[in-house]
C-alpha cells in the first residue's frame, strides 16, 4: 500500500525557509506572493494491505520520527483502492 | 487578542511564576493592580532567569576585576585586554529546558543567544565551545537528546560561521529529565571600539532591527525558572525556532552600523526580548523609555501588548541610535535586508511606558523593575564529607591492559570526534588546535598571537564535595589553558544547579560558590560574566550541581604552542605532580568497579597548581617539550593512552614503588601534567623543575605500538583506538534527524 | 593575477577565500556583492562557501539565480576561470554552469574533517601543478556534498576527464557517485569541487597542500 | 488564492534522506516498510484570483526555481473554490 505523509509546520511558528522563499520569488520578478510556507512530503510504501492497520502504523511512524511533533502538524493520505 | 484589563486573580500570579509575596511587592511599589501586561513584565523581571534573585548575594563574592579586565560582569559580555588595542570578549550561557522540550532548536537558539551576545558588544565571534550534559545512554530519551542537540549546536554555528572548536559531554542519569545545553562565544574586537547597553541621552529614538516579532517562547523565561513534572508535554508550544542566516546578516550589518558611528547603545533581545532589554538599557541609563508597540515589526497579525512584551522572537536588537545618522542606519539594514523600525524614545522621567492601539498598556517605575527585583538569602545547608576511600580497599583489576581499553570507550571517557565532526571547526582559517587537545586554540588575525578555550567542570567532584569541586573546575581550566602553552586570562561561568528552595541544593550552590572563588582569587583568573541556571529538578530530583567554567588563555606566540600527541619514539614521559593514588570519585571507582559516589573527592592545593602550571607553561614557550597533557578524568593512564592514540606511538611506563599501580594510575589527584622530551634534554629539564620546587619524575619511554604498563600486560594502540573510537557512533548509529 | 570573491547574504568563507588569494596571489581580490550586474575584468572569479540564503529550499539554489550570476554566467562563456568552493561549487551546479547536483550527505550530518584528495585530472588550469594520481590532504566542511548526476552526465564526465579530483579510497564523506569531490566543465574553465583548499595554505593549517591548486591558477594565468 | 506544490525526486535519483528514514523506521521495529522518499511540500498564498493565471505563474515559479528539474518533478493543486 503507498501513502503520503504532508509534514507542516504549526501555525505561528517561524518559517525561515518559507521566508527565504518568499524572498527569493520576489526577487525573481513573481508579485503577488503573499506567503510561502515550505514542509515535508513523504511518499512510504507499505506491505500492510489493511488499511486501518497501515493508517495505524503510518501515525505511529509520524509521531515517533517522521513530524516533530513539538512544531509540525502531519496528515497522512493512503491510495484509494 | 489577549486582553489587558483582566482582573489579576491569584491562580493568574500564580502562573507567572511570582509568589503571593512577591506579589505583595509589585502591590506596594506601584500603589494599584497591575494591568495583564504590567504583571508579565514583573513576571519576565522578576522571575529567576533574568533577576537572579537566589544567587545574587553569592554571584557577589566572586572576584571580577583584574589588570586586564576591561568589562566584568552586567553586561551582554565580560571583556577582556589581550594587548595591541585588541580585547577578547566572552561569554557562557545555558538554554536547558528548551533544548529538553525540542533539542535541534532548543540549542540552536542556545547558539544564536550567545553569538548575539557577543556580537553585540562589537566583536566579531572567532570561538564557540559547548558544555553538553545528557541522560544515562540507556534512557529512552537519551539518543534523540543527543541527535537534535548536536545537529542543532552545528546547524547554528556552522551557518553563522564561527568555528566550534570544543566543550565536555558527559551522561549520567541525574540529567534524564534535564539535560544541560551550555553554549559559550568569544568575539574580538578593538579596545576602544565596544558597545555597550547603557543609553545616553533624552528623546532619542529607540530602534528595532532583526527578524519580526511572532508568539515564539512566550513564558519561555519563566518556563527556565520552572521545575518540570509530567505536564512538560504541555508547555511544548513555547519553543522558539532559530535562524542563523538572519543571525549572519544581523552580525554583519550591527559590525558595520557600528563602524559607521550612528550607534550610542545596544541590546540584544534574548530572554523576555522586549522587555529585558528596553527597561536594561532606559535603567541604566538612568532614562524612562517609551514604546509605540504598534511600530514593531510583527510576523503575525493581532499580537497584543502582553504577547510582544514578552515574545522571545529570535535574531533581533533594540539600539539608541544618534538620530542624525538615522537614514545612513536604515540604508545599511535594508541592504542586509532586515526589518528596521523606531519604535520608541527614551525620556527624563524613569518611567516604562508601552503604548499599543493609542492606549497606554503598562506605566512602570523603570528603575524598581531591576533594583526592586526580589532578593533572597535562601536558607543552605553545607553538603556532608564523605567518607575516605582507602587504597586497600579498592581491588586492582586482573588485566590493567583490558581495563583501559573498557574505561577509554565509557560514555563519559569515549572519543568526542562524532561530536566535533558535525561541527565546523576549520572556518575563519586560524584553528592552530581544533576539538581533541586540553584547550583549542585560535590565531588572532594574522598572528602571531593566539587565544586559547576550554570548558570543564567535574559534576561527581562536586557533589561530593562542592566546595574541592567548585576549585577543581577552575582548576582544570587553568590547567588546560598552560598544557597548551597559554597564560590563563579571565573565566566565564555557568552554573547549573536543582532547586535553590532546597536547603541542600542551595547548600550545593553556595559550596561552589566558594570553591570557584577560592581558585579564581588564587590564580588571579577573574570572573568576568557568567550565567545561573537553577530548578533543573524533574519529579523532585535534582541533577548534580554542575558549575561549568569556560577560560580564555592567551599565547604571545602561536609557534609555541604544545599538544598532546606524541611525537617521536625513544622520547621521555616525565610526570610533574605529586601522586597519591586518590582513587575516591575516581572513574575507576565509579564505572569499572560500580561504587558510584564513595570517597572524597580530590583535594585542589591551588598554591601547587599555580606553581606546576607556570612551570609547564614556561618550559612550552622555552621550546623544551614535544607534547603536554594535563591529567584528569582516569588519572595517568588515560592521559598516557590518549597521548599515545593522538601520536599513533606507543609507551612503555616503569613501575612505582611506592604505590600499587593500579592507584597510582587510575588515581585522580589534582594539579598534574603528563610531558615529554628528549632523552639527552631530561637532567637539565629535571635540574629547572627542581629549582623551581616542582615535582617531576621520569616514568617511561615512548614507541612501539601498544602500552605497556608497568607489570600489566601489554595492549596494542590500535585496541584501544577502536574502543576509543567506537563507542559514541555505535551508539548514535540509530538515531535520525529527519 | 587579478581576482574577484562574489559574496551572497549567507555567505560565510569569503573572508578564508579572500585571505588566501592575497597571500598566494600577492593582489587583493576585490569583494562583490551579490546585487551587482557586471563582475570587475579579473582572471578569476570565486563563489566561495557557506549557506547563502540560509541554504534554505536547496543548497544554492537561491543564490544560483542572484543577479549577478547573470554575468557569471556570460564571463563562463567568454572564457573567465570560474571557481566555486563548497557552496560555490553548489551554486554554480544549480546555476547550470556545471552539470548534477550536490545532495545531502548520505548520513545525514554535517561532516568537517580533513580528507585525501587523488587527483583524477592534472592537466586543468586548476590542479595542473599536482600531479595526476597525488593524493593530497584537504578539509572538508558541509552537510549536502554528495554529487549526483544523470547516468548520461556521469558518463560525459568520466570520458572527457572533467572529473578533477576524487576523495581517496574510503574516504569519501559524503556518498558522492564515483567518489566525486569536484568537476570541471567541458570548457575547461568553470571548476566545482566540495572540499576547501583554502584553509589548506599555511603551516597552522598543518599542511600546505591547498596551496598548490592556487598556484596552478596562478601559472595558468601567467 | 492557495496553491500546493509537492516537489518529488525524479526515479532513479539517490535519495539519501529516504534511505535514511526507511533505516530508521525499521530500527525502531517497524516491519514492512518498503521504501520511503522524501520530498518538499510548498504552499504558496498568491493575490491573484484566476485559476489559469495562477497556475501558470506557479508553473514558472516551480520551472525557475522551487524544484530542480534535473531530478525532481513538480505538481501544482490549487484549492477548490
Ligand atoms: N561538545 C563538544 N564539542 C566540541 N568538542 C568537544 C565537545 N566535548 C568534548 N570535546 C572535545 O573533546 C576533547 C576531550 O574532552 P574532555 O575529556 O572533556 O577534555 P579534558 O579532559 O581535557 O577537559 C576536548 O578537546 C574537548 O574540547
Ligand atoms: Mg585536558
Amino acid at each position: 500500500m503507498k501513502a503520503r505523509i504532508k509534514v507542516t509546520l504549526k501555525n505561528g511558528v517561524l518559517d525561515p525557509q518559507g521566508k527565504a522563499i518568499e524572498g527569493a520569488l520576489g526577487a525573481l520578478g513573481f508579485s503577488g506572493v503573499e506567503s510561502v510556507r515550505q514542509g515535508k512530503f513523504i511518499e512510504v510504501e507499505l506491505r500492510e494491505q489493511n488499511r486501518e492497520k497501515a493508517h495505524a502504523a503510518l501515525d505511529e511512524m509520524c509521531r515517533k520520527l517522521l513530524a516533530n511533533t513539538v512544531i509540525e502538524n502531519y496528515a497522512i493520505e493512503l491510495d484509494e483502492k | 487578542m489577549i486582553r489587558n484589563d483582566v482582573t489579576i486573580t491569584p491562580e493568574l500570579v500564580a502562573e507567572h511564576g511570582l509568589k503571593p509575596d512577591e506579589y505583595q511587592r509589585i502591590l506596594d511599589l506601584i500603589g494599584r493592580e497591575p494591568t495583564l501586561t504590567e504583571l508579565g513584565i514583573f513576571s519576565a523581571m522578576w522571575n529567576e532567569h533574568c533577576s537572579y534573585k537566589s544567587s545574587k548575594k553569592w554571584l557577589r563574592t566572586l572576584p571580577t576585576t583584574g589588570d586586564r579586565v576591561i568589562c566584568g560582569p552586567g553586561e551582554n559580555a565580560g571583556v577582556v585586554d589581550i594587548g595591541d588595542g585588541q580585547a577578547i570578549i566572552f561569554k557562557m550561557e545555558s538554554h536547558n529546558h528548551p533544548s529538553y522540550i525540542e533539542p535541534h532548536q532548543g540549542a540552536a537558539t542556545g547558539v544564536g543567544g550567545i553569538l548575539r551576545d557577543v556580537f553585540t558588544m562589537g566583536a566579531r565571534p572567532i570561538a564557540a565551545l559547548n558544555a553538553l550534559r545528557f541522560g544515562e545512554p540507556s534512557h529512552p530519551r537519551t539518543q534523540h537528546i543527543v541527535a537534535g542537540v548536536v545537529a542543532g549546536v552545528g546547524g547554528y554555528g556552522n551557518s553563522f560561521g564561527v568555528p566550534t572548536i570544543g566543550g565536555e559531554v558527559n551522561f549520567d542519569p541525574s540529567y534524564n529529565g534535564n539535560c544541560l545545553v551550555n553554549a559559550f562565544a568569544a568575539g574580538l574586537a578593538d579596545t576602544d571600539k565596544i558597545f555597550y547597553s547603557e543609553a545616553k541621552g533624552v528623546g532619542l529614538p529607540l530602534v528595532y532591527l532583526g527578524s519580526k516579532t511572532g508568539r515564539d517562547g512566550i513564558h519561555g523565561a519563566t518556563m527556565a525558572s520552572a521545575e518540570f513534572d509530567h505536564d512538560t508535554e504541555e508547555k511544548r508550544p513555547t519553543v522558539q525556532i532559530g535562524d542563523p542566516f538572519s543571525e549572519k546578516l544581523l552580525l554583519e550589518a550591527c559590525l558595520e552600523l557600528m563602524a559607521s558611528g550612528a550607534v550610542i547603545a545596544i541590546q540584544d533581545m534574548g530572554a523576555a526580548g522586549l522587555t529585558c532589554s528596553a527597561v536594561e538599557m532606559g535603567a541604566k541609563g538612568g532614562l524612562g523609555v517609551e514604546l509605540n508597540l504598534d511600530m514593531v515589526p510583527c510576523r503575525e497579525t493581532g499580537m497584543s501588548a502582553y504577547e510582544m512584551m514578552l515574545s522571545e522572537s529570535q535574531e533581533r536588537m533594540l539600539m539608541v541610535l544618534d538620530p542624525k545618522r538615522e537614514k545612513d542606519a536604515e540604508a545599511i539594514f535594508h541592504k542586509w535586508g532586515l526589518d528596521f523600525a523606531v519604535i520608541g524614545k527614551t525620556t527624563d522621567d524613569l518611567r516604562f511606558r508601552v503604548m499599543r492601539h493609542g492606549e497606554l498598556m503598562a506605566d512602570l517605575p523603570i528603575k524598581d523593575l531591576g533594583d526592586q527585583a526580589p532578593e533572597y538569602d535562601r536558607p543552605w545547608i553545607a553538603t556532608p564529607k564523605r567518607n575516605a576511600v582507602a587504597i586497600g580497599d579498592v581491588p586492582a583489576p586482573n588485566d590493567l591492559g583490558e581495563t583501559l581499553a573498557t574505561m577509554l570507550a565509557l560514555p563519559d571517557m569515549c572519543s568526542r570526534r562524532w561530536v566535533w565532526e558535525q561541527y565546523d571547526h576549520l572556518i575563519q582559517g586560524n584553528t592552530a588546535i581544533g576539538p581533541g587537545g586540553d584547550a583549542a586554540v585560535i590565531r588572532i588575525g594574522e598572528g602571531p598571537k593566539a587565544l586559547a578555550f576550554t570548558l570543564d567542570v567535574t559534576p561527581r567532584y562536586c557533589a561530593a564535595d562542592p566546595v574541592e569541586g567548585g576549585k577543581q573546575a577552575v582548576a582544570e581550566c587553568w590547567r588546560n589553558l598552560s598544557a597548551v602553552g597559554a597564560e590563563p586570562l579571565a573565566i566565564t561561568d555557568n552554573l547549573n544547579f536543582g532547586n535553590p528552595e532546597k536547603p541542600e541544593i542551595m547548600g550545593q550552590f553556595v559550596g561552589c560558590i566558594q570553591g570557584i572563588g577560592e581558585a579564581c582569587r588564587a590564580l588571579d583568573f577573574p570572573v568576568v560574566s557568567g550565567n545561573v541556571s537553577l530548578y533543573n529538578e524533574t519529579n523532585g530530583k535534582g541533577i548534580l550541581p554542575t558549575p561549568a567554567i569556560g577560560a580564555v588563555g592567551l599565547l604571545p606566540d602561536v609557534s609555541q604552542r604544545a599538544t598532546v600527541a606524541f611525537k617521536a619514539a625513544d622520547e621521555t614521559i616525565v610526570l610533574i605532580g605529586e601522586t597519591t593514588g586518590h582513587l575516591g570519585q575516581s572513574i575507576y571507582l565509579r564505572d569499572i568497579l560500580g561504587r558510584r559516589d564513595e570517597g572524597t573527592a580530590p583535594v585542589v592545593d591551588l598554591a601547587a597548581e599555580r606553581l606546576h602550571g607556570n612551570f609547564v607553561r614556561s618550559e612550552i614557550r622555552a621550546g623544551s617539550l614535544t607534547a603536554v597533557h594535563d591529567i584528569s578524568d582516569g588519572g595517568i593512564f588515560v592521559a598516557l593512552a590518549e597521548m599515545a592514540m593522538a601520536g599513533g606511538m606507543g609507551a612503555t611506563l616503569s613501575t612505582p614503588d611506592d604505590l600499587p599501580l593500579h592507584a597510582w594510575g587510575f588515581g585522580e589527584d589534582q594539579g598534574r601534567y603528563l610531558v615529554t622530551l628528549p632523552e639527552k634534554a631530561l637532567a637539565h629539564f629535571l635540574g629547572r623543575a627542581e629549582m623551581a620546587n616542582v615535582p617531576a619524575i621520569c616514568i617511561g619511554q615512548t614507541g612501539g605500538k601498544q602500552l605497556t604498563l608497568g607489570a600489566g600486560t601489554p595492549i596494542s594502540l590500535e585496541r584501544l583506538t577502536q574502543a576509543h573510537e567506537g563507542w559514541l557512533p555505535n551508539y548514535m548509529a540509530q538515531a535520525v534527524e529527519v | 593575477m587579478k581576482s574577484a570573491v562574489i559574496v551572497f547574504p549567507g555567505s560565510n568563507r569569503e573572508r578564508d577565500m579572500l585571505y588566501a588569494l592575497e597571500l598566494i596571489t600577492g593582489v587583493k581580490p576585490v569583494a562583490v556583492w551579490h546585487t551587482e550586474t557586471t563582475l570587475p575584468d579579473v582572471d578569476l572569479v570565486v563563489l566561495p562557501g557557506g549557506f547563502s540564503y540560509g541554504d534554505y529550499l536547496r543548497t544554492g539554489a537561491i543564490a544560483g539565480r542572484a543577479n549577478i550570476m547573470t554575468d557569471v554566467a556570460r564571463k563562463a562563456k567568454a572564457g573567465t576561470r570560474i571557481m566555486g568552493v563548497c557552496n560555490g561549487f553548489q551554486i554554480l551546479c544549480e546555476a547550470g554552469l556545471l552539470p548534477g547536483v550536490l545532495m545531502r550527505n548520505a548520513q545525514l550530518k554535517f561532516v568537517c574533517k580533513e580528507v585525501g584528495l587523488e587527483v583524477a585530472n592534472a592537466k586543468t588550469d586548476f590542479t595542473s601543478k599536482y600531479s595526476e594520481g597525488q593524493v593530497w590532504h584537504c578539509p572538508v566542511a558541509h552537510g549536502d556534498g554528495n554529487y549526483f548526476a544523470s547516468p548520461e552526465d556521469l558518463a560525459r564526465l568520466e570520458g572527457e576527464g572533467q572529473v578533477v579530483l576524487r576523495y581517496a579510497k574510503g574516504e569519501n564523506p559524503n556518498g558522492s557517485l564515483n567518489d566525486i569531490a569536484g568537476i570541471i566543465n567541458d570548457r575547461g574553465n568553470v571548476f566545482g569541487m566540495m572540499p576547501h583548499p583554502e584553509n589548506m595554505i599555511e603551516p597552522l593549517n598543518g599542511a600546505t597542500d591547498g596551496r598548490v591548486l592556487f598556484e596552478s591558477v596562478l601559472e595558468a594565468v601567467a
